[in-house]
């Protein structure tokens, strides 16, 4: 069992990570910068440590930093949260030669599983079903051109390193490929120092679904079941929903049998997700492993009765992957609230949070930092805080969201909730008829989104 | 025993970030140059940070930005300077130590006056020992961590007075 | 369906019932006093309607003015809540005269089962058992006497119209009996206007254990599983958890059997709650039937995945019964958050809440009516939050709720919270040994009630 | 048409609770000696009502009662009364009706001056109709609802001029 864990994160995960300490009787030690010395996550925690400026590359981000936090306070062990450090091979290694304890799985798996093409070589070779394309890095934009003549069109071309759509570029036919790769490697070059691309066919009218893992370290553990995340806007998610509205019963089991074998292959330790893109035929195909605890877990959490912050903790301690019975109840919606401006582009927002009332009673969770005159700086994630509606069926689900976000009240910054709660009402949402195009396709009808 | 080449961490604080020597104007005009940039980003109207006891507010207006910078209250470990009297404050997390061994002198005493560059302390942090230097000339007018502790970024360590050079 | 329903209560039980009519797309009307003018129920209904002056006697508890105020809102229904006149025969008479949908079983049952001995009469005809005792009102000590040496010593008097412990008296032998039966009889005649007794045996080291119902009305519906609620002070319920951690598998079976029968018996409708005592040998005798929503009705909720306040307004609307799956799932723990002072006699401590911050995060309900700035008027009950926790195991539950307990902030009045944080924590409960004699055994040996 | 046995609920409201006609000061007295016992038998230390437009603090002090009223500001329907008037509240929830069948005279129009007991009109709760009498003589400045529409309990109906009579 784990004694006493650095967090090393802010925000509401930081928050949520303090939680799960707490309930098993392991004591937190708080990071943060000078910009978030009032923050929730500073004061919940057992202790906190002050450890930089406000920049989150001479704070968060700071390895040595983090790593001489736990030192100094005796803990025996680090959470990284999701984001920053979470899939950061240096800040692993670094707690290897201090002796302490990496609330994640090796760093051998975060980086087969961080490099996009090496990811998928090892799930092809696992038994996963992968997307047509390149098999690896192309050589360059004649090897792009024949891989795309294969896989059909249209392709997509796509950064080795890369992620949050950057480095991307839709092709529709062969006089594209050239320039579509040129500009796409360039821009690779300059997000993520690594102008590799790899290729893949385009699947249409596409869903992004996911499966989430508990992995035991030895090959077994355990598959809670699949998000439906489809509901994005720039490739960020907005809305993640459990059960999906869309998946066969028989695609989730061979989805679930994928897991096992990923778990097998992987030798997978503690929380991990792995992400299908789905076409509109129930065909499914491995995209990439997060080999971490996401922003969504609430939702497999609430549907499966499973507490995987306080399992992360567990596994990581030695104390082997609680039990689960095996069954999701229910029906479960996450809504991101982010300190955006829907009016107004989606600009960042951040400021003094004059009033926040969340909603309260049945089925809601909230999962927040943030409360009356706390301030949201401008240098971090915009995400403020995640509602979580639980009810026993979809149409009982979305009612009761309409109802708390009518409920939510927050003052002194403009927030996504309008967007939110006009999604809720909106047909082809109530009909859970949407695919991972649906703000694009829709957007525009939304009032909230008509300016943008 | 601690050669130039183990400060690689104090050096990359102190290029990148000279708002952590308190009381110095050119830093805080930089700051203010950073969060103009971050205001402009961002598209906002209107920005305050409250950080190193100096809270500083900027409003959008009409493309002209008004620029307020003032001292605020405040109980956090990077507290205001004293009076006849400037704060030197940890870059780091770490360990303090006042001497290079046991069994050896401290680097300095109150009453030493101390010279830009002499070492003042040891930091260490991950096992390694980082010499941490004076930046400023000056007496040391208090030591304000015991020996051998743990010290968070931006504590104050030294209280120094920089008249009495 | 109903359309819209006035909702005849105050406090969290009024939004709790106004958050359910929007769920189901039931409008709201909310009622309120001159001192409940800026509640958080006024706030959140459709619409809202000013009742009386503060005394509930001329406000939440006058008949007239709130049919008359359903009639003027063109209301089609009136919910009771819990308290008032959940159980007034008198309003459930008048809404049937005025054309309103009662949200509740119908006006005989609730005379049946609102006389304790006509009640205790009906459920032994439809074969539950009964504590041994008198059959019906005792013509006086005499026959006190009588009945009480054939269900042997020690016996309770009650007051065949009352409640709360008033008109209670426990006799060890023969020699109490005329005393304790004339002050007995003397305090229900001054509290409730009548004198009536009965008598029953004692049962000793009882727990409280009560089933929550859902009747079609036709004789049949669900039984939604258990409640233990043994942690009482001076017969007010300060926890209640399920399942039960006395309670045996098999007692369980047979005390729903129990409740299948007296659904059968009574034609019930709606929502309802049987209350047993149980002896260590897991013996259990049926005490009472609650003809409406228990305060604690959140505890079966959690645990059943059902929502129990909808459910009412659909049974009552002619919907039928929603549908349950039958499971349980985890643990739940209920906490009645009070403005009371613990380190004073539990007096009641009304007044202005400066600061309310409820704990959030995982398997954390709450369910209020005050915020930052409420106000708690002097003139009705001292509840003013219930903090619910969910988890897959007890202990689990336990430490979420000490978690939980230990983030709550309210500020401007004193709670209850310091004593149930210590309760969480004092071993006896921890192990779930407790009867409700928990509070008298163990509360002296309690910091906060080491001045009770 | 409507017999004095119809005004039970009037009745029964007058009795119980006269500080529903406002800026008597009695009823004000009335109301604090009530909220006098509730502090006795609440053990309170301290008790703030707001209601009808008024805020009444006691404080308990070595067993001496401090007795506070001041007027407060409100926007709900039993509003402070008028410059040069009085309000007359509903004593109940129901329908206001101006007249006692429909196309005949109202009971009073503006510049009526009426007498106690004088009906000035009729309101309706669960089909029982009760005639609402003037406590106060005075001449009616303002006829503040509209016919055949619901009132809600202390909403202001009339304005009265007492000094009118």
């Amino acid at each position: 069992m784990l004694r006493r864990c650095l967090v090393a994160n802010r925000g509401e995960i930081a928050v949520r990570i303090i939680r799960a300490c707490r309930e098993l009787g392991i004591e937190s030690v708080a990071v943060y910068s000078t910009a978030d010395k009032d923050a929730m996550h500073v004061r919940l925690a057992d202790r906190a440590v002050q450890i930089g400026p406000p920049a989150a590359a001479d704070s968060y981000l700071r390895v040595d930093q983090l790593v001489s936090a736990a030192l100094t306070t005796d803990c025996d062990s680090i959470h990284p949260g999701y984001g920053f450090l979470a899939e950061s091979t240096e800040l692993v290694k670094a707690c290897a030669e201090h002796d302490l304890v990496w609330i994640g799985p090796s760093a051998e798996v975060i980086e087969t599983m961080g490099d996009k093409a090496v990811a998928k070589d090892t799930m092809r070779n696992a038994g996963l079903p992968l997307v047509p394309g390149s098999a690896g890095r192309l050589s360059g934009p004649e090897e792009a051109a024949i891989v795309a003549e294969e896989a059909g069109y249209p392709v997509l071309l796509k950064a080795a390193a890369g992620g949050g759509g950057k480095g991307m570029r839709l092709v529709h036919g062969p006089d594209e490929v050239r320039d579509g790769f040129l500009a796409a490697s360039t821009e690779a070059e300059a997000a993520f120092g690594d102008a590799g691309m790899y290729l893949e066919k385009a699947v249409i009218n596409a869903h992004h679904i996911e499966i989430q893992v508990m992995g035991d370290g030895e090959g077994g553990g355990l598959i809670l079941g699949e998000r439906e995340c489809s509901i994005q806007r720039r490739h960020q998610k907005l809305i993640e929903e459990s059960p999906s509205p869309f998946l066969a019963d028989a695609t989730l089991e061979t989805m679930k049998a994928a897991g096992v074998a990923a778990l097998k292959a992987l030798k997978y330790s503690g929380a991990g997700t792995i992400e299908f893109l789905v076409g509109e035929d129930q065909s499914f195909y491995f995209m990439e492993m997060n080999t971490r605890l996401q922003v969504e877990h609430p939702v497999t959490e609430q549907v499966a009765g499973y507490d995987l912050v306080q399992a992360q903790l567990l596994v990581a301690g030695g104390e082997g992957v609680p039990p689960w019975d095996g069954e999701t109840r229910g029906h479960v919606i996450e809504f991101r609230i982010n300190a955006e401006d829907p009016m107004h582009g989606f600009r960042p927002a951040p400021g003094r949070i004059e009033k926040f009332r969340p909603p309260l009673g049945p089925g809601i969770r909230i999962d927040t930092f943030v409360e009356d005159g706390a301030t949201v700086p401008p240098f971090y994630d915009s995400m403020i805080a995640k509602l979580i509606v639980t009810a026993p069926t979809r149409e009982a689900a979305l009612n009761r969201a309409a109802r708390a976000l009518d409920e939510f009240v927050i003052e002194g910054i403009p927030t996504t909730i309008p967007l939110l709660r006009e999604i809720v009402d909106e047909p082809t949402f109530r009909a859970g008829r949407y695919t991972t195009t649906y703000i694009d396709e829709v957007g525009p009808s939304l009032v909230t989104l008509g300016e943008a | 025993l601690f050669g130039e080449d183990t400060l690689p961490l104090l050096e990359r604080l102190r290029g990148r970030h000279n708002a952590i020597t308190p009381g110095a104007t050119n830093e805080e005009d930089d700051r203010i140059r950073s969060l103009v940039e971050v205001l402009e980003e961002t598209g906002l109207g209107e920005l305050t940070v409250e950080e190193n006891g100096t809270r500083i507010t900027l409003r959008q207006q009409s493309q002209v930005q008004q620029v307020v910078a003032a001292p605020i209250a405040t109980d956090a470990p990077e507290a205001a300077a004293a009076p006849n009297g400037t704060q030197i404050t940890s870059p780091m997390v770490g360990t303090f130590y006042r001497c290079a061994a046991p069994g050896e002198p401290a680097f300095v005493e109150v009453g030493t006056t101390v010279a830009v560059g002499q070492v003042l302390c040891i930091l260490e942090a991950m096992k390694l020992f980082n010499e941490f230097k004076a930046e400023t000339a000056g007496t040391i007018k208090k030591i304000l961590v015991e020996d051998a502790s743990a010290v968070e970024y931006g504590q104050p360590l030294f209280e120094i007075d920089p008249s009495g050079a």
